[in-house]
Parts: C-alpha cells; structure tokens; sequence
C-alpha cells in the first residue's frame, strides 16, 4: 500500500492503542491540534481524551508522568514535541527512566516509550535544528533507535512498546512527508540489528535516521563513477549492532560515517572509534566523517545547507577514502 | 505630545506591525520568507502599549513571536524585512530568521524560540542592572503558554526574592498552540500566580492599547522605584493560525470572529473618533504612510546581500577568544 | 486499637527511626556505611504521621532523606540496613545505598536524589492509578528546598489539571542544606502556593505526630474522595547536620536547641504522660525492642553478602530485553 | 607554596572577585554554607552577600541569569553543585549561552564562567556520579576545560574570565583535597593546548581531569615492566588540541585514551575518532579506550571500583597495544 512515513508512524500508534488498553500517548498538542506534525491527526477523536492527552508545556513534569505510569503498570507513549524541547527533560530520563531499574535492584521496570521529531534541513534556527540521538546512545539504561524507512517508521513502535525498558524512538522532521510502499500486516520488527540498505564492495557508508536517503542517493552517484558503495542503516544506536557493522566493514576495507550531529563528540565518532576497536587491521584507509559544521544552526537556507550533511559531500569523502586512481 | 498626536503615533505603530506581518505572511506563500513564521497580528495592542512605559536604557526579552515587540522597540522595518528574508542586512545577519531578532544597540536581547527560556535571561540582564546601579529595568513578554514551564516558577521566585526589576508580561491570547488556556493551566487566573512569590500581580484588557500604556506605566513606575519584580497578564487574541503550518482545528471560526469584533486597531480608532482626535483622512494618509515603509522594506531585503558561505562559522566564537 | 496502643504504636515507629539513624551515624564513622548519609532525626512525627493515612495500595515517593518514610511504611530494617552495607541483601541490593532505598511489594518507590525530581513520578503513579480505576493515593514527600525547582511547579499544575491522587507532602525543616527558607523562598508560606493550582493547602505543625496524623487523614481522604492533589506543609526541623560533611556554619547551636525542646518523641511522650497512656515501663521496654531490632539489622547487615562483581550490569535491562 | 586542589579554585576565585567588580559567583550553597566542597569557604565574608549570592535550587533559572547577567556586562561566575544536577540547566546552557552569538549576527557575547563538580569515586550512587564532558564538548560556542593539576585549578579560571564566550570549568570531586607545591603569582594558563604529564617514548596515555592520577600511576607501573608510556592531559577538551595530540601519538605511534564516561558515546571515542583521521597510517597498533562500564553508578564500593576505570585497567589496556614480546 501507498503510504507516508507521518502515516506509517500513525499507523503504529493507532494499532498500539487498539491492541493493548493500558498504552496511552501524551505530549504537547496530541490531541486537538492533531500533533504538531499530524502525525496523531484523529487519535483523539478515535481513541478519546483519556488515551490520547495534551499536556501542559511541562517537559520535565510529563516525561517523569510517563516514566511514573511506567511504574504504575501503564504503557506510556510520550511525545517530546521536539528534540531540542528534550533538554528540559533530560534529568528525568537520565537520572530516572535510565537508572531505576538498576538502582532499585532489578526490582522496577520503567517500559516506557518516547517518541521525538529531531534533525535540522527546515530552516528553523539554532535552536530547533538539534540532533541529539548520540547524548542519548551514551547512557546505559536506555534504547535508542532512529527509524529511517516506512518500515521502521511502523514497526519500531511495537517493538519498544513491548520492549521492558524505556526506549526512546529518533523521528527526522524531513522524513514524515517521504512516500513509499509498505505492506500489510505491520508487526514489530527488531530493535538489535543495523540493515544493509544498498549492498556494496567498495565502501561502506554508515548512516542512521535522516541521513539515509543522502546516503543512498550518494550511493548511486558514485555507482556511475565505478565506486560500488554498501549502505549500512545503524537503526539502533544503542544497543548498537557492533557486529553487523563490522562485518560489513571487515568486508569492504573503508567506511565512511554520515551523521547530522555537529562533528566534535558526534555518534559517528563512536562508531569510527569502534570500527578502530574492531577492525582496524581490516582497513585500507581512515574512516571518515561526514557530519554538520560546528555552528548554531543558521536560519538563512544556503547557510543552513552548508552546515549540513550533503550529498555532494558524501561523495567526495567517499572518493577521498577510495584509492586514488590514474 | 497632544492627545491626539500620542494616539495617531499609537495607532501608527499598531499599523506598522499589522501591514509588516501581513506582508510577511504574503513573502512567505511566495517562498522568500521560510522557517516559522508566528504572526502577532491581533495582538498589537500589548508590545505597543508596553513599549510606551520603556526607556532607552531598559532591556526587551522577547518570543518567538516577536515581530510587534521588535518594531514597538524602534528596531528599523529594514533590518527586520531583511532577517525574514535571511540576509546578511538582517538584524541577526540572517542567522536568526523571524523566531531570533536582536538589536543589542537598543537593548533587544532577542526572540527565544524555546518556550520560557526568556525568562531567565531577562532576570538576569535585570541583576546586571540592579548590580551595576543603573536606572533600567528588563521587560520580559511571554505567553501563557509559558507560564507551566518550570522556568517560570523558577525565574519568578528568584526576581522576588532578590527584588529584582523585572516587568513580566505575559501575553495571554487563550492557547498555548492548540491547547487552550484551560487545558494547560488549573487556575487560568494567571496574574494572580503572583502572590505565589509575594509580588504584585495585574491583569489589563490586552485589546486597548490605551489600557495597556496604563497599566505598563504603573507597573513599570513601581519596579523601577525599587518595588521587585511585577507580572502583569494581559489579555488577548491571536487572530491568525499559531504558524503558517497550524490548520487551526482546536477552535471556531465563530470565536476568533467574536474576537475580531475588538480588533486593537479598530477599537483605538473608535476611541480616537469618539472624542475627535481622528478623521477619515489621518487614516488614510497612516495607510500611506505604513504602506510605503512596507514596501521600501521589501525592496530593501530584496536588494540585501547574502551572507558568504565562507563565513559560515564566524561569530561562533568571540573575537579574540582566548585558547 | 485504643488511644494506648495507637499512641505507644506511634511513640515505637518515631523511635525505630530515631535508633536506626543513631546507628547508621556510628556505622558510618567507623566506615562501614559510605557516601551520602542525610539524617532524618527530628522530622520523624511528619513520616510517622502521614503513614496513618496511607493504606497498602496507595504508592510512595521520596526524596534522599527518605529513611523514615521507609521504616514508617514498613520496608523491614534489616534490608535498610543492609542497604546501607551496601550488601545485597540490602533493599535495593546495594546498588542504591543511603539515598536510593526501594521496595516495590510496599509500593515504596524509592528515594530520589535530584531534588525535585520524584513528584513527576508521583503525579506518574497517581495517573496510573487514575486510569485503571484502582483505589490508591500517591504520596510524594519532598522538602523545602524543592519547592524552588521548576518541577515543583510542573507537577502540581499537572496534578491539579487531571484532577489526580497525589498528596504531596513539603516537609519544610527551614533549610535547604545551608540555605534558609527565606533565602531561598520569596514567599515562605509554602502551603499558600496550592491557590495558584487551584488546589487546597493545609499547614501543619510537623513535630507534633498526632496532629500530622490528623491533617494527613483529612488530605489523604479528599484526595481519595477524587478532589484532586492535595498540598500539605509540615513545619519540621532537622537535628542533625544536611549530610556527614555539613559544618553546619550557617545555624546557630541555640537554635537547633530551642527546636530540640520540641522532639517529636518527647512531645508524644508527654501528651501521653497527661493522658495516663504511658508509664515509665513502656518507655523502657519499646527502648529494649526497639534497640534489639537495631542490634539484629546491624548483625543481619555484617553477615549479608556482597553483590558478585561479575554481576555488575546485570538489571541494566531487563530480562528479554528485546533485540 | 604547599596547598590544594581546592585552595587552588578558592585563590583564583578571591583573585576574580578582588581584581575585576564585574566579577560575581552565584550558585546553591556557594555563601552561607562554604560551598558544597568548602571552594568558596570565607568567600561571603570576605565579598559581601551581593558577590558572593547563594541561589535557591533552580539550576535552569541562576544559570539563565547568569547568561543574561553576561549580557549585562557582567563576569559572573555561576557554580552548579555537580554536573549530576546541571541536565536541569542544558536548555540554557545549549539553545542560549552556546547560541546566543552566532544566532545574533555576532551581537551579543555572553562571558559567563560556570564551574561544576563531576565524577564518580565517592559511593553516592546513579544520581550523582555522572562525568558529561563529553556532551558539553559537542556543543559549539562555548568551552570546556577539565582543570586536573593545581596549576590549572588555580589558572583556568582566570583564563576563563578573560574569555569572551562561555566557559565550562569540569573539577574533578575527588581532586579537591589533593595536595601539591604551586608557586605564586597566579595569572592565567592557556585555554587551548594539551599539557605532556610525563613525556614517554613507546605509548601514549590520553586522558584528563580525574583520570590523570590513574594514568600517571599506570605509567609509573608500566615503567617498571620497560614501557616507557606517555601520559598526555588533554586540559581543554573543546575546542580540542588535535594538533598536541597528534604529535604525541605519531611520536609514540600507540595510544590508549582513559575516560570515566561510559565508553559508548564517551569523548575517549572522539579522541580515537580524531587519531584515525589524523594519524591512521602512524600506528602500529588500534587506539585502545579505558572507560566507565555501562551501567547506572552503584553505590557500593567494590561495584563502583569495578565500574570504573582503575590502574590495573589502564595497565592492562596498554599492554594489549604494545607489541607481544616473546
Ligand atoms: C519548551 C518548548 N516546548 C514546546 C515548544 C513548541 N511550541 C512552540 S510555541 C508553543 C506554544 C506556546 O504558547 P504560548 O506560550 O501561549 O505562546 P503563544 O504562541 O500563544 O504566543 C509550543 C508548544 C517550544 N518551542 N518550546
Ligand atoms: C537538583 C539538585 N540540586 C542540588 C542538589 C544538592 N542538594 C542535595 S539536598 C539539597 C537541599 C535540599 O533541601 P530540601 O529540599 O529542603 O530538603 P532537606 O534536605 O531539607 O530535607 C541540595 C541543594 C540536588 N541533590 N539536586
Ligand atoms: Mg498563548
Ligand atoms: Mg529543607
């Protein structure tokens, strides 16, 4: 069926608060306003004001709600309208939702899932242009996973729901208008395993979330060059698939990592610094980064374009990575 | 200034922030002009009515929302018009777009796109004046959104407790996006929030600005004189979506009509007529006026530069950094 | 159970804090408890008080100092103890020591040691229970101190808005570490802040337990009622320093000693004296219980064994942890 | 001069206050109380309630009014208890001060001084353990140094008041009572180079802040078994000396990075990211990390010492780098 991915995700929630009476969805304009990116556009009207709740503008108060009805038996599904809004409640899932289970013994459980837009490309400005995914993979406790395809974009929510542990799910803005095919019917699909999107022989380029369509339209702009480039979607950022990217690495001899946070500390350094652990007497060149400049993002588009990730980009890091031929 | 003369220059400045945003809004359907785009237009009546009890030397913390408060300062149309359009003449280098404008020269710290994080700035910038003896205050506009952020409990208690010259103006409009007044607050009686931190609380007809300049003037009178902090709720309506993407499916076409029935434009005229300070032809020749400034502002960001890409990273760090 | 076994039932559970606490102080010199150890000696009438009004349904939060809470709700001293060992028989296995005691079975869902940060989860627990329906109350215990934290704020208008079970309880002792309530609070009267939720607020004076007991039923039965949150203010006071490291520069001696003439126990103990309910040989045999129990926690504590290091990272997730 | 860490921090401090009126330090505790570690200890007597402001607990709004008291024309100096609590205070800290520059057009300068305490070592459970570094390191438009010598404790925080951005100063808990010779006068140290610890010729030893007497001590270990090992304090981890580490690494061509982060996401992972980049083709073997293990701090003492990265760890993680002799 034809679908998008804002619909893919609606899809989810609706299936996930049809099948199990004690989830529930709370954030910042869920209801009446039909979500800030319609994503939950006639939830309300379906599943009414009890299962489907606008909250005040409270981060910090809703998430710990959440985490609470986690803890009281329910299966919260929180909306953090945005990323860049998640730093007001960033005590509440690092010093709670990641510890409590830990900290307690093993005796609570927090099976809670949140939900966020995150990623800069709509020229929105420095503060509502954050990537945040790799803060939140650094903290044990937590899931984190980025849903770049419909597929994922459906399945991940049922996975974390039935997931024990609090897992937090990476939507990019500028994904939920992209279309595509997707089949019924939608179950869960694994939150432990990173995909091979393109395959490839000459290089892998590691990516996750919003950068994966530049990834792959990459890609095929170095396949008309001869470069035959794998693309490898992390999916989950943490636990990270350490495996699967090293095996396709060991078997490509060069990576490139793709990744929208600012550089400096970014995820892609992790992944660089594990494939250094892991393979580096399996490489024939550097790894690569290919990330945003280091800059408050710029409102102005061609700035705004400059800081971020591009294709052209990609390309020539890839090129750079690649024996120089001729 | 005369009567008369003080409410065609009220009138006046409700005008300009009126036809810049309705232009603004015309830019953006066109593409020039992209991002968020949160219009003021109904609200007019309260950064107007404010900025009259302001001085040169008190400082402005301000929203996303922010177009009205900007040219109520006296920030130029130009600079404004341009930062929409993302130039390099813009009042943030086009760096900020229309959620971030500054104009350190007239002590505009900005447009805060993250709901409550103005306030603690303006604390500060008030703590800096109380420290270094000088006579401004900070006013601090926000919306009754904000008002269930934890920032504003904090950033409340601590100008009270350090008596601190803050004026906080919380602009009221009914929603906070597309939850209502009712639905993000127990008690929607917001002004009376402020016996909570042991100050003065007061709420004012948003929709008059002569109300408004009232009001503003004795809470403004009573911070500087040493009193503390002051909340003053002003009570308003957003006649336009929240932004540009809000299909506006949380309230009627019948309550925002009502609501434009106290349009503050036509409501001050009707005043100005009343007791004839105002006729047919200072109307028109204020539409004149505006008009031309609108278009000259236009033309202005249309001929503006863009920033080099070269200089895309200047200015994250200071001149001289240490390091 | 007659005035008699309610009032020395009372005097008993103030007192098993009370020794515990004494106990845990000398452990601590000698080393075999570490980290954070904040005593809750003097406060105890308030835990012991509010408990009366919590049946086994309803959940608790509460903050660092929580040792109280949890003897008072029945968490077994041995396992505090042992916590406090940091052995694994300990309440939460001696990952949490001093300020991180849990016991799901008794709905004691833990200490929390970011001020502020346990009445979101309150508000949690409450939800949970308002939408399936079940009977129980969130009790949040918090102090003085926190009620200058933005979440403060956050959870109680969210609490009020949803009409939901939680009584929140402010153990004011006048400090937050070293910073006096009105240092730190611009308006003190702590419980007067419900009005800007739209919520009631009682006061009470926290070192009589009697009275606590009295206020907490009345507040724990409206919010059983379905009146929405409730917000009580205990006037307490703590005897002992913030932590082990406090100098405790910034109260004088005299004043903790005119507060020491107003212990809990000994306010109890007197009002039952007048009553007739309580003779010298009460006092004597609840000190020998009381004091075996101490002795039996303490050699409970010292044989407990210790958490394999090989199990270190087990229950970071949990078990079928999907992926 | 015999003194100590936390003199160091106090002497610079009453150096601030008494050079510069602008100068103030604000935070809980910071007056009346002495200062949660004692630092600011007399401060309150000797500068007066107005300079020396005790702060109720909201992190969010005194760290939001120092960056508006910057703004100002202030130098404020805003100590946050522990980095534990500064989550609450990230907003301000990454969509304002960070931001407030560039988003401006260069207007407006925020030279603000925040001081924290961070790490682990002390028994005091999940809460309150936390080293995050890293995550400030990633932010662009301000500063972060990790002060772990006397001489630093003392300098940085004058170098920091000179500077016209915000600065983040990261002091070690455990470091306070350590005791050691610092000569007078005090002025400022750089913000910007790496400082050789203990210049070696066959490994080196990356780390800084809480990690450097762990590292020391494994090089005084490793020299008794002929492994001559550099030890390189990296000072200032934003913005990074890629240059002082580069040169130590493609000198001794083998490296170990020591950070008690968690090890995915930590900043030991961005060093090993930026010796792939810029020394790959000088190693001899892959860049090794000794990090935290991923799970909440607890709060015993022989699970935090096994949580934590220790001499023994680092001892063994340089020799898995060097070459295996017969
Ligand atoms: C902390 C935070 N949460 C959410 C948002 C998204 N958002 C932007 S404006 C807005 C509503 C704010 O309402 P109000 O404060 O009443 O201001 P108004 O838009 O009505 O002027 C929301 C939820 C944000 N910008 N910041
Ligand atoms: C968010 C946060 N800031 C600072 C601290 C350090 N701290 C621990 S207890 C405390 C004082 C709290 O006072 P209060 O809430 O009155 O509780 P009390 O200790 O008096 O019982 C402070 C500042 C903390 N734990 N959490
Ligand atoms: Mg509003
Ligand atoms: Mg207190």
């Amino acid at each position: 069926m034809r679908t998008t991915y804002r619909e893919a995700v609606r899809a989810a929630l609706r299936q996930a608060l049809a099948a199990d009476p004690r989830v529930f969805l709370m954030g910042e304009d869920v209801g009446r306003y039909g979500g800030a990116f319609a994503v939950s556009h006639g939830l309300l009207e379906e599943f009414g004001p009890e299962r489907v709740r606008d909250t005040p503008l409270s981060e910090s108060a809703f998430v710990g709600a959440g985490i609470g009805a986690a803890l009281g038996g329910m299966r919260p599904i929180v909306e953090i309208m945005t990323v860049n809004f998640s730093l007001l409640a960033l005590d509440q899932i690092v010093n709670n939702a990641a510890a409590l289970r830990h900290m307690s013994g093993g005796q609570l459980s927090v099976p809670l899932v949140v939900r966020m837009a995150t990623g800069a490309g709509r020229q929105l400005g420095a503060q509502h242009a954050h990537s945040l995914e790799g803060w939140y993979a650094h903290v044990p406790g937590i899931k984190v996973a980025a849903p770049a395809t419909l597929a994922d974009a459906r399945g991940m929510l049922a996975a974390a729901l039935r997931d024990p542990d609090p897992v937090f799910l990476f939507e990019h803005a500028v994904l939920y208008p992209s279309e595509g095919e997707l089949d019924e019917p939608c179950g869960p699909v694994d939150l432990a395993r990173a995909a091979v999107r393109r395959p490839g022989r000459d290089v892998t380029i590691v990516t996750y979330g919003g950068s994966l369509p530049k990834a792959l339209a990459a890609a095929e702009r170095l396949a008309a060059e001869g470069v035959d480039a794998e693309v490898l979607d992390l999916r989950v950022l943490r636990p990270l698939d350490t495996t699967g990217l090293l095996a396709s690495v060991t078997r490509t001899r060069r990576a490139v990592v793709v990744d929208e946070a600012w550089r400096t500390g970014s995820f892609a350094g992790e992944v660089s610094a594990q494939i250094m652990e892991g393979a580096f007497y399996d490489l024939d060149a550097p790894v690569a980064r290919v990330c945003s400049a280091e800059v408050p993002m710029p409102y102005a588009k061609h700035l705004e374009d400059a800081a971020l990730p591009q294709v052209d980009g990609i390309v020539a890091a890839v090129r750079g990575v690649m024996p120089s031929r001729g | 200034m005369n009567a008369r003369e003080h409410g065609l220059q009220l009138l006046r400045e409700m005008l300009r922030i009126r036809r810049f945003e309705e232009k603004a809004a015309e830019c953006y359907s066109l593409g020039k002009v992209r991002g968020f785009l949160h219009l003021y237009i109904g609200e007019e009546a309260v950064a107007v009515g404010t900025m009259q009890a302001l001085a040169a030397e008190d400082a402005i913390v301000s929203t996303y929302r922010e177009h009205g408060h900007a040219l109520a300062r006296g920030v130029p149309m130009n600079a404004l018009m341009a930062e929409l359009y993302g130039k390099a003449s813009g009042c943030s280098r086009g760096h900020g777009g229309s959620m971030h404008f500054f104009d350190v020269g007239r002590r505009f710290y900005g447009g805060y796109a993250i709901v409550g994080s103005g306030l603690p700035i303006a604390v500060g910038l008030a703590l800096a004046d109380q420290l270094q003896k000088r006579p401004g205050i900070a006013a601090c506009f926000f919306g009754d959104g904000a008002v269930a952020e934890g920032e504003f409990h904090e950033s409340l208690n601590l100008a009270a407790l350090w008596n601190l010259p803050v004026l906080f103006v919380c602009e009221n409009n009914l929603y906070a996006m597309g939850t209502a007044l009712l639905r993000h607050q127990a008690n929607p009686d917001i002004h009376r929030k402020a016996e909570a931190y042991g100050i003065s609380g007061l709420a004012v007809d948003g929709m008059d600005v002569l109300a408004v300049e009232e009001t503003m003037r004795e809470a403004a009178a009573a911070v500087r004189r040493g009193n503390g902090p002051c909340l003053v709720e002003a009570r308003t309506y957003r006649f336009r979506a929240h932004s540009m993407a809000d299909p506006e499916l949380y309230r009627s076409k019948a309550e925002v009509e009502r609501w434009k029935q106290r349009d503050p434009l036509g409501v001050l005229a009707a005043r100005l007529r009343e007791g004839g300070l105002l006729a047919d032809a200072d109307l028109a020749a204020l539409d004149r006026e505006v008009a031309a400034e609108v278009e000259a502002a236009v033309a202005f960001a249309e001929a503006a530069p863009w920033e080099a890409v070269a200089d895309l990273t200047r200015d994250v760090y200071g001149p001289g950094a240490g390091g």
